[in-house]
């Protein structure tokens, strides 16, 4: 065998409902309308919530967010795939998929004000904290699945990442290690196109994000972001291979980032505001919404109450997050370890003793 | 003679460099097109184009890795970490290569690098990015610290750091990076590496600090100076190398020091400074040295951190336990 | 009662852990059928199967970055790092992490993670194979220093930092590994982390010390014996929590102390105990604490490590200097 | 596009010179006669030194080593595709190149004894020192091949890692710059089947490493490793095409560490004596003999003549090594910084008052 061809690989993608709002009925998954309209009320939800957030941040209400406008189908129909007793591994762009999860959306807004608090995850939830260092929850989510697998838990966890979280170490090691253990995770990779300035194209030379499975040894698939069905189904399936022991897959849902970065980029320095246009057309939620419509699940009056309700809960919520009292300043110290050494201790009493207002040693 | 930021002084010192000396490349995240997430790199993009300020991929210890190939290769290459808060995946990099290649190679090869990262807190930034990490770097030999505290300072340390032949992470206090206008001349002027400057002279207390906690120091200072107490401010400009004999020659004479710092307490570069005034000086001190400093935890989100930061108060407070002595 | 190494010590610990909790899991490169590079988990695979014992990928961060993910979840996994040279790509891992995943959530998750890593010089390795990097850590709240300095130390503090809810690193003296052999009890025992032991007591000088360099000090204490001068030497144990009590009274006692420790010397963990005594017992001290260190420069290969290593004469040396005055 | 297979990948494997020393002459490189004769004389001196060091070692005069006993096609035949002018990035196994490089053997035995000086690579010679961290020598590999680039030199660069090394961050850090920004690199991996006592199968759940190429863009083949020719050709390739400006390549030569991980390593601990067999009859040496042989290029007196040689060439390393005197603790210092700042002068000072005999501070 001189020169020969040892291996063909096949990169498939999947998308069920198209920019029109066109199904293919063959690859829909079997959701009973109500299911349906339970992913349309979140997405509308989602975007409700990032709708205000984005408005307090510029209230100055609250500190730095990072907006999921346009991408509020990868992680609404992602999350939702999710049984109670699986793991989720969120990045930092995520309050679709908590949401969804049922995380306060109070909390939410008490992270991104700046207080740790948001950050302390209901028992009952078995989600990871936002984790702001890019990819490294790659590894530690891998490691969650390993522990699962160990413990014989029939549960999967999914792992969520950015465009630009492939470019990391810690993505390559997490998912190498998903690969050699066969670990029941679901890597979820929302290709928004964008790591604040630098476009995908600068991210990597590949084709497409879902290709580097294939380094990995096991099946990657690229699926329509926008599409609420096709981001479903594969996540779905995906989840359901982990959790009876078939190991990893790797997702790539392209979708974008129709805002800046955070409140505190400008996209526009950067990136023509054609390429926005182009994709909010694609809008998830309208093509949810159409679909809705043909099929008779959607009218006017259907609409109103989905965005009523959705104002209701955001408005709650932010009522919820400003009538929290303020932070104790010993939460500094209470959390560092379970117990607190003496060398903590004296710390903590110099910060009491007038919040650092006495001896400092 | 403008009146700058550290912001402007930088990208000032980054453009006259780059236009002198060809072998000068600026590379990171967002540093091109966007000029940066701090503006920093501002305007170098359109002066001297995509081959020599690099939009690179999310990657820091790719960045570091490349850089040092770069320096090593002849060229004199300035990376940019983003945040502070995102060095540790460069550490590797730094540690065992940019650090160790000249005696690795017993002088062969060299590495003029220089690694800039925003560092420290009080803008209200999120996790990770309010960290204060220099003691690490101080404790890796082979490897130089150097941290401006004003405008002129950052363009003539800035300058010292492109052009010095080893690697230099320089450390940029983002809540300065605006706070601060003054004078800083067009014309090049290069402050060396290694000597600390006397910021206010005075005969009771010496105070040494870095960076952002230079106002802090210099606050206290005033507040202190109502009270009669005259306070010797010390500015480092660079940990390593360290100019100990400007900081011995002032505790000869005030017999007092208080240090200040941002970065967690154990281990921090307050504890190297009260070793080696304790090797130098003990005998002169009439009173402890106190440390200033953050505490032995994360750096608290942005609702706490005012708690976590040394503030003014916290510094007339160490300076009346060491004079009260 | 056995005498064994402390290779032996450390694999008796790990194999009654692990037979008396079925959450305790070993992971790393080569601990599995190879037992380790160095033994130490020698039989374990054996005993508890390759679920337990797991030869991993070469991939610090991502072995670290997953024994975390298997802590959160409620596992307890002991992650090997082969050498401390190569802790330096999982950095980003503890700092980020496990240091901070309970504070982060506010309690909600704990890391319960022992981080084992063979570190300092001595025994003729190549290149990385020999550095003492505790220092890091110790700057690094949320995380705990542990580091024996013999077999009987070495498996009471194991079993103390399997069981600790939060993450330990836990450094063994290779260079002592084979080179003591003590009676081990078999039964269980701990030795809980925070409390520092004297070896050795004595009236007229402190010898603070740890891991391998407490063999140096205690040959530094016993030639100066023979000059008639009384060491009390101190074994740290754990750095951080650091049992600062036991060193203040012994200087309180002896008015004198010399620290010996193999690290690069600038912001090593000798200079935090210096600012300490400096804070807790300035007063008491008749002679500048001596640090005898490694110097500020890369670990050398064999051939000149020798010169690096603080040795007896350089502990007599430092002895000497604070006697003389 | 419902669900649709977009993009299709097939993976290449190349062998010239098979087992029984059979030649494709179709694809062997126009090597002239001597020039093959080269290669064999090469990869016998890699031999001999291998096996010399290996004595030296267990007599004691050697410290810790790496053999290479298996590898030596893979070395020689990749290294001598590299002209004067690229660079060469070892890890830590690749004594065989730099002997075709040109490196003093007696350095290489100076390194391995603990002495720093054998890493004071010779200035005409453009190779990076032995890597120890592994994979750590791969993004540094490619920031030269950039640097070169920005320069434009027509020059490429030669970086060696071994399978374990592609389980690591900087593998995938260093291969993702190399594809984003096209630079001329090759990455040349010696999979030799195990990484210390960890197999190729504990190391990634890919079935060739060959493939990992795909995840960044540019292409990737698998060599036989054992197969001067095919490591030749594939080698030089890939160096021509980085030459040109056509960008990275990564190469994976299949090949076996015969001997133990190191001079410290008992592969008897965890692998079976039966695969060792298997890959002995595999032998490079043995292969290009027949090879020679078959074109009336060996005899016995040829054989004689070239092991003679090796053997001379060796033996003055080891006298040259043996007789240079220690290394001056001052080194230790002296290329800390090009300058010495203060505090290490007084370090120094401390070292020279009787090797840390006094002061201390
Ligand atoms: C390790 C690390 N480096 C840099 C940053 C700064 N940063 C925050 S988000 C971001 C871009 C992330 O891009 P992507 O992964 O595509 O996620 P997206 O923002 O598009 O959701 C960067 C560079 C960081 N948070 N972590
Ligand atoms: C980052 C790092 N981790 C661990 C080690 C210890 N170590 C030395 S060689 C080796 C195995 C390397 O395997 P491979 O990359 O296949 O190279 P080979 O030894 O087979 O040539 C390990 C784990 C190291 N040198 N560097
Ligand atoms: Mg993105
Ligand atoms: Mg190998």
């Amino acid at each position: 065998m001189p020169r020969t061809i040892i291996k063909r690989f096949n990169l498939e993608r999947l998308q069920i409902l198209d920019e029109q709002g066109n199904c293919d009925e063959e690859l829909r998954p079997p959701l009973p309308n109500e299911a349906v309209r339970q992913l349309y009320q979140w997405m509308v939800a989602a975007r409700t919530f990032d709708e205000k957030a984005f408005k307090l941040q510029r209230e100055g209400r609250l500190g730095t967010y990072a907006s999921i406008l346009g991408q509020e189908a990868a992680q609404v129909a992602s999350a939702s795939a999710l049984q109670p007793s699986d793991w989720m591994f969120p990045s930092f762009r995520e309050p679709g998929a908590s949401l969804v999860r049922g995380l306060p959306l109070r909390m939410i807004l008490q992270y991104w004000s700046g207080d740790e608090r948001g950050s302390m995850i209901p028992e009952r939830q078995n989600d990871f904290p936002i984790t702001i260092p890019v990819a490294t929850q790659i590894p530690i989510g891998a490691g969650a699945a390993w522990g699962a697998k160990l413990k014989g838990d029939p549960i999967a966890v999914l792992v969520y990442m950015g465009d630009g979280a492939t470019s990391k170490g810690d993505f390559h090691e997490g998912l190498n290690l998903a690969g050699v253990f066969s670990l029941p995770v679901v890597f979820f990779c929302q290709n928004n196109q964008w790591a604040i300035s630098v476009p995908l194209s600068r991210q990597t030379a590949a084709e497409t994000l879902a290709q580097k499975a294939i380094a990995y040894g096991f099946s990657g698939i690229q699926v329509d972001g926008n599409d609420a069905f096709a981001v479903y189904k594969a996540t779905a399936d995906a989840l359901e291979k982990a959790r009876t022991g078939h190991g990893p897959t790797f997702i790539e849902a392209v979708t974008y980032r129709i805002g800046d970065h955070t409140t505190a980029d400008d996209a526009s320095r950067y990136r023509s505001t054609e390429q926005v246009r182009q994709w909010k057309a694609k809008d998830p939620i309208e093509r949810l919404r159409k679909y809705l419509e043909r099929q008779g699940l959607w009218d006017q009056a259907y609409e109103q109450e989905v965005t009523e309700k959705a104002r209701e809960q955001v408005e709650a919520a932010v009522r919820e997050e400003e009538n929290t009292p303020p932070a104790d300043p010993q939460d500094i110290f209470r959390y560092t370890f379970r117990e607190l050494p003496v060398e903590l201790q004296e710390q903590l009493a110099a910060l009491q003793n007038g919040n650092g207002r006495r001896p400092s040693r | 003679m403008a009146k700058l930021t550290l912001v402007e002084a930088i990208n000032l010192a980054l453009k006259q460099e780059m236009a002198g000396d060809p072998r000068v490349i600026v590379l990171g995240e967002d540093v091109g097109k966007n000029g940066g997430v701090f503006r920093v790199t501002q305007g170098l993009f359109e002066l001297f184009g995509e081959h020599r300020v690099i939009d690179t991929p999310l990657s820091e210890s790719g960045i570091v890795g490349a850089a040092i190939g770069m320096a090593v290769y002849g060229l004199r290459p300035i990376a940019e970490i983003q945040f502070e808060g995102f060095a540790y995946a460069a550490m590797e990099q730094l540690v065992c290569h940019a650090a160790r290649i000249r005696t690795r190679s017993r002088g062969r090869y060299e590495c003029p690098l220089v690694v800039r990262m925003p560092y420290g807190g009080g803008i209200r930034a999120p996790e990770h990015h309010s960290e204060s990490n220099e003691a690490y770097f101080v404790h890796t030999p082979g490897l130089k610290v150097v941290v401006p505290s004003t405008p002129y300072e950052a363009k003539g340390l800035l300058l010292s750091a492109i052009r010095d032949p080893d690697p230099v992470i320089f450390m940029e206090p983002k809540r300065v990076y605006r706070a601060i206008r003054e004078e800083v001349p067009d014309e090049e002027y290069v402050i060396p590496l290694g000597t600390a400057r006397v910021v206010m002279a005075g005969n009771d207390v010496t105070l040494i600090s870095w960076g952002a906690m230079l106002q802090v120091a210099l606050q206290g200072a005033r507040l202190m100076g109502e009270r009669g107490v005259s306070s010797e401010v010390l500015d480092l400009r660079t940990l390593s190398p360290l100019d100990m004999d400007t900081i011995v020659e002032s505790i000869k004479k005030t017999k007092k020091a208080v240090i200040v710092h941002e970065a967690p307490r154990s281990c921090g570069f307050g504890a190297e400074l009260v070793a080696r005034i304790n090797e130098k000086a003990l005998f002169f001190l009439e009173a402890p040295v106190e440390r200033v400093t953050g505490f032995d935890t994360a750096m608290p989100l942005p609702k706490l951190e005012k708690h976590f930061l040394p503030d003014a108060p916290r510094v007339v407070q160490a300076i009346s336990r060491v004079m009260s002595i």
